[in-house]
């Protein structure tokens, strides 16, 4: 952090209050602790994709060449483990979350600041179980965990690496309830539930989810390390058990989680249009209401991940219905935000290029989803790249579009410091090229047929391949930029005012970086949501 | 916990209520224990199932105190724990009780 | 440097050409949606792009917009499901005659065997025109019997049959892949479905020595000592196995199941889940004791007495006649 | 609030092993009735009294809080910890038993009868259960300890009662879960032992 004095820190503020490990190790402020969260799932991140880039790299050639078979399914298991479990679930709601949800109601802190505390020492404790898992050779389970595999036959680490996702789980869970308690609880006087920015109605939706689906995930993957440890045999078909029965746990928390990580993007994107078209998000009411449908829907589509699994006819049937449902209120999204721009006054800064990118990609990964959900046409494309770039879309170009586009947002208000723009700007290009180059082609290649988790395959696979990795390594370079110069701006960055972007909401209403209590004096709300009518345009360089 | 001091309703209840439901749920549990040693066929389940339902009511309305309860939002939180355990179970069985239909 | 590569994959069989027909349509109209979304984007980013002295314009939002862009997807959606459900239901349900092939997945091959008798590893040879159904289980972890060129693929189950169907339409040599990971060597557990001309198959049927698939369950059914209680003659210790298969069996719980080849297998390996009314669970266990190979033998040779008293004829199934319409149980008797 | 969110996490936990038993009993009734016969009845019935007893010291050691009475809080959530502490011998006896009498699945089973691996399944769950459950009582009983400790040191009184109140819930909870076990896993049979 910034020790060097700065403008902004001859006001005492959260970053300038203390110093010391322990004053940040010992921390109950949401702000110091969604900064920990930064550090970790930023490292978390990072490893995640080191493994993607060796999959991208063993994928160059069809012959098995630059790592050994289990090599290359330990790579994909803890790319998709770390990733899922310890970057995507957690990025937006534990960083972001955390740090604006209070300032957002216009609270001092989150309900429980030691639980908030807690959960990401939890989460601490779980990566370090990663880590020692990856360390001591990994599992090979893939992600998803599926016995009889990960039960009887998988020679690794699969025990530890079951406990660190349920270590994980815990920490999320406590961050949805710590959510749902102080959103209810906690709101400034004024701060209605229709005033609240779509941000924090996309965490509270999020919270459900967490709160709900994340224990079924707990118990599930307890059961598998009894079946490995003492032999249980629950899930072992030699002995009347069901592997279907796991599927149906999994998926029950496993699809839903993909909410956790597609809603609290969709909350960024919101406040990122909303502000650069300097507009009342179009349909306020009806964007909330989405996003607590798709939480609820979520829950009632598990199984579509199962139709070739074996499930009966008539469940096919149903789960195949309901995927539909929960696909309308995504498509009300995409069309508020479309709307949200009409007669607006559109500037391109760097976060609304992220959104611009989320929109498109999201419309993409949604639409594929539709292709996934039709039974015919899912038992040809499950289990190949067209679902790898179909969730891919989802979670890279949605998920992590929108995360990146926010802390660019909120970068001033964490830091007290502006990002380079111009470097913001090439930063997205990039990515978004990139993204575009390393997924776009396995959507063909899974029509064609290749499947996932294919360490060597049929040579007329290859063009294809080759031109996913190259788009993998411009990514790569897209993701290391940003934190080059988010690194860069803490000490050079321009000092950034309160409110440089000219956007509606309280947390640009105090200062940048925020006071310990985030407000000098509790706030009143009088106004709505997206209050752009009576808001004075700022100057902001197109 | 630190958000929620002081804001639940200090409703007190008397200790008779107390002791009556105590005393039912020990009935309940005589009743359950010995219309299971008869053989009911299939009604057993739900015989045993409904009675287990009536004693945890009983705990959550009175021992739980969500009787007493203030704030609406705690009887909807429970509820969508329920909701949430039905749609595992239903939706699950769709697929287990659907297997053998041909 | 590189050939030529496929951008569509080959279209070799009936269900191929109904997928790709979903297929194209989901193409179109997302490409439509997708371009639209785009356009209008740009549009609005060029059109509204901030300048001094425009203020955006407030806009609450509509009610009549909101439900038009939910209820006419939702429309769209549905139709797409029926359209998706109707592929999926031919999909899981093989016709009536078709040819059968027993299919025992493992760590890390494909094992079939053809009703003919003949036994193949990795290689799949199939004549065009004739529906094939293939009864599908693994041996040790979940596998997927996936032919991109046929557009099916069925998750390979141990413990039970799963059941995938195809008609091949086009001689050729296609790509069978494992698609569901199966440990160490899943992108190895690959092999190839040979198409043929109905002769060429025949010919190719011709060229193996080995008895039929039912013989050899029949002598299986012999040597592990079944037909001393499943007697055709007179009321045994078990349920006669005559015309059992595919029928309605009264169970001891008050149930009625259809005996089809899960039923069957089931009642192999662990007779006591599911046993027959006015039986006893006297079977004794052939789980762990008799091999998958061996078990899709007995339950092809129960199912060949479907037609032939002495079940030795067993060659194809054909179809059977008109299943009866109430419950009846399995002993005739 | 926040105890309340935290036990529907709870629910969805145990729902996991319910949903379960619920379609393993659908697959293997008759295995679940041979497996049920081998289940202590008195030692369950025993204990389902011994929590419902523990439910109502608990249930007036927060009442107790409520109105001030400091010595009668300490005394019953003592009580209740000893109700819990007899509840986690009595398992521990059954545990014993069946242990040695070969039910405990996959290392040391053994069972007579037509379907032995399926009634395997079945002790599979009852030990996965009624062990989380057990681990659920410890857990429990710890904290009562704790609360105990900080009320006979004047922690609580009427205007702050709230953790003892939620560690009631707590209670409740895990009694309640209980309340379902019983029939669920010592009751299907009509012809128990014991």
């Amino acid at each position: 952090m910034a020790t060097s004095p700065t403008p902004a820190a001859e006001r005492e503020n959260y970053l300038n209050t203390e110093y010391g490990i322990r004053s940040w190790l010992l921390t109950t402020d949401h702000k110091r602790i969604a900064l920990l969260y930064l550090l970790l799932i930023t490292f978390f991140f990072f490893i995640g994709g080191f493994f993607a880039l060796l999959i991208r790299l063993e994928l160059l050639t069809p012959a098995g060449d630059l790592v050994q078979a289990d090599t290359y399914n330990k790579l994909f298991t803890m790319h998709g483990q770390v990733m899922v479990f310890f970057f995507l679930i957690p990025a937006i709601p534990a960083v972001l979350g955390n740090f604006l949800i209070p300032i957002m109601i216009g609270a001092k802190d989150l309900a429980f600041p030691r639980i908030n505390l807690f959960s990401w020492y939890l989460l601490v404790i779980g990566g370090l179980l990663m880590m020692y898992t990856i360390l001591t050779g990994g599992a090979d389970t893939g992600w998803t965990f599926y016995p009889p595999f990960s039960t009887a036959f998988a020679k690794s680490q699969v025990v530890t690496a079951a406990l660190a996702i349920f270590v994980a789980g815990f920490s999320s869970i406590l961050t949805g309830l710590n959510f749902i308690v102080t959103i209810h609880r906690m709101r400034a006087p004024g701060m209605t539930w229709s005033r609240l920015p779509l941000f924090v109605w996309a965490n509270y939706a999020t919270s459900i989810i967490q709160v709900l689906g994340t224990p079924v995930l707990a118990i599930t993957l307890m059961l598998v390390a009894l079946d490995r440890l003492f032999d249980f045999g629950i899930f072992d078909p030699q002995r009347g058990g069901d592997p279907l029965l796991f599927q149906h746990l999994f998926w029950f928390y496993s699809h839903p989680a993909v909410y956790i990580m597609i809603l609290p993007g969709m909350g960024v994107v919101s406040e990122v249009v909303s502000c650069f078209s300097r507009k009342r998000i179009f349909g306020y009411k009806f964007m909330a209401l989405a996003l607590i449908a798709i939480a609820v829907l979520g829950f009632l589509v598990w199984a579509h991940h199962m139709f070739v699994a074996g499930i009966s006819l008539y469940a096919a049937l149903v789960f195949s219905l309901l995927s539909y449902l929960v696909a309308v209120p995504s498509a009300i999204k995409v069309f508020n935000w479309t709307a949200t721009m009409y007669k607006g006054s559109i500037s391109y800064a760097t976060p609304m290029l992220y959104a611009f990118g989320f929109i498109g990609l999201f419309t993409m990964g949604g639409l594929t989803g539709l292709f996934l959900a039709a039974l015919g046409v899912d038992v040809h494309v499950t289990d190949t790249y067209f679902v790898i770039a179909h969730f891919h879309y989802i979670m890279v170009g949605g998920m992590v579009m929108a995360y990146i586009g926010g802390l660019h947002f909120w970068w001033p208000k964490i830091s007290g410091r502006m990002y380079p723009e111009a470097w913001g700007k090439l930063a997205a290009l990039i990515i978004f090229v990139g993204f575009n180059l390393t997924f776009f082609p396995q959507f063909v290649l899974g029509y064609l047929g290749m499947p996932r988790r294919y360490w060597q395959y049929s040579p007329e696979f290859q063009v294809l391949n080759v031109l996913s990795t190259a788009g993998a390594t411009i990514l790569a370079v897209g993701y290391v930029l940003p934190m080059v110069y988010f690194l860069w701006s803490m000490r050079y960055g321009k000092v950034a005012d309160e409110n440089p972007w000219g956007a509606a909401g309280l947390e640009w209403m105090t200062a940048s970086p925020p006071p310990i209590f985030n407000f000098d004096e509790t706030p009143v709300v009088t106004w709505e949501a997206y209050d752009y009518a009576n808001l004075k345009e700022v100057a902001v360089e197109p | 916990m630190v958000g929620e001091r002081g804001i639940m309703s200090a409703h007190v209840v008397p200790k008779k209520t107390y002791i009556a439901v105590w005393i039912t749920l020990m009935i309940l549990t005589v009743v359950t224990a010995a219309v299971s040693r008869i053989d009911l066929g299939k009604v057993s389940a739900i015989v045993a199932l409904t009675i287990a339902t009536g004693k945890a009511l009983l705990v959550v309305l009175f021992f739980m105190g969500v009787k007493y309860i203030s704030q609406k939002m705690t009887i909807v939180v429970i509820v969508a724990g329920i909701f949430w355990l039905a749609i595992l179970m239903v939706l699950s069985m769709a697929d287990y009780g659907t297997r053998l239909w041909s | 440097m590189f050939q030529t590569f496929p951008v569509w994959p080959e279209r070799a069989s009936t269900t191929a050409g109904s997928v790709d027909a979903l297929f194209i349509f989901l193409l179109t109209l997302c490409g439509l949606m997708a371009i639209m979304i785009f356009i209008l984007i740009l549009v609005f980013a060029a059109k509204y792009r901030r300048s001094r002295g425009r203020e955006a314009e407030q806009i609450e939002g509509s009610n009549a917009l909101e439900l038009t862009w939910s209820g006419v997807p939702l429309l769209i959606f549905m139709g797409i499901f029926v359209w998706g459900a109707a592929i999926y239901f031919k999909e899981r349900t093989p016709p009536q005659d078709s040819a059968e092939i027993y299919t025992v997945a493992k760590q890390w091959m494909w094992k079939f065997q053809h009703m003919e008798g003949q036994r193949e590893i990795n290689e799949l040879h199939v004549p065009i025109g004739r529906d094939v159904k293939m009864i599908m289980t693994s041996q040790d972890v979940i596998h997927s019997f996936y032919v991109p060129a046929f557009r099916i693929k069925q998750d390979v189950l141990p413990g039970r049959y799963t059941v995938a169907w195809f008609r091949a339409t086009k001689a050729g040599r296609y790509h069978l892949f494992c698609a569901e990971y199966c440990g160490t060597s899943h992108s190895g557990m690959i092999g190839d479905v040979v198409v043929m001309q109905p002769a060429q198959y025949e010919q190719w049927l011709s060229g193996g020595p080995a008895a039929p698939l039912a013989q050899t369950g029949k002598q299986l059914f012999l040597s592990l000592g079944c037909s001393t209680c499943h007697r055709f003659d007179v009321q045994g210790r078990g349920p006669n196995l005559m015309n059992a298969y595919n029928r309605p069996v009264l169970l001891d719980d008050g149930r009625t199941i259809t005996a089809d080849e899960n039923y069957l297998r089931e009642s192999i390996l662990t007779p006591a889940v599911k046993v027959v009314s006015g039986f006893k669970p006297i079977m004794p266990i052939f789980q762990g004791i008799i091999s998958e190979e061996q078990l899709n033998a007995l339950v092809a040779y129960i199912k060949s007495l479907n037609q032939s008293p002495e079940g030795t004829a067993g060659t194809r199934n054909t179809p059977t006649g008109s299943p009866t319409g109430q419950p009846q149980m399995m002993q005739v008797q | 609030m926040g105890m309340w969110v935290f036990l529907i996490t709870e629910i969805m936990f145990f729902g996991g092993m319910f949903t379960a038993y619920m379609v393993y009993r659908y697959m293997y009734y008759q295995a679940f009735v041979a497996g049920s016969e081998k289940m202590d009845f008195w030692w369950g019935t025993i204990n389902t009294v011994v929590l419902i007893c523990s439910s109502l010291t608990m249930a007036l050691a927060v009442r107790s809080s409520q109105i001030g009475q400091r010595k009668a809080l300490v005394v019953l959530l003592i009580i209740t910890m000893l109700f819990g502490c007899v509840f986690m011998g009595i398992k521990a006896i059954e545990y014993t038993g069946h242990w040695k009498e070969h039910q405990f699945p996959g290392t040391n089973f053994h069972f007579e009868g037509p379907d032995p691996q399926h009634v395997e399944i079945f002790f599979s769950l009852y030990w996965a259960m009624t062990g989380f459950h057990a681990l659920h009582m410890l857990i429990g009983i710890i904290i009562v300890g704790v609360i105990a400790f900080y009320s006979w040191r004047g922690k609580y009184g009427p205007d702050y009662y709230n953790p003892v109140e939620n560690v009631g819930l707590y209670w409740h909870f895990v009694d309640m879960v209980w309340i379902y076990l019983y029939p669920l896993l010592y009751l299907i049979s009509h012809k128990h032992g014991g």
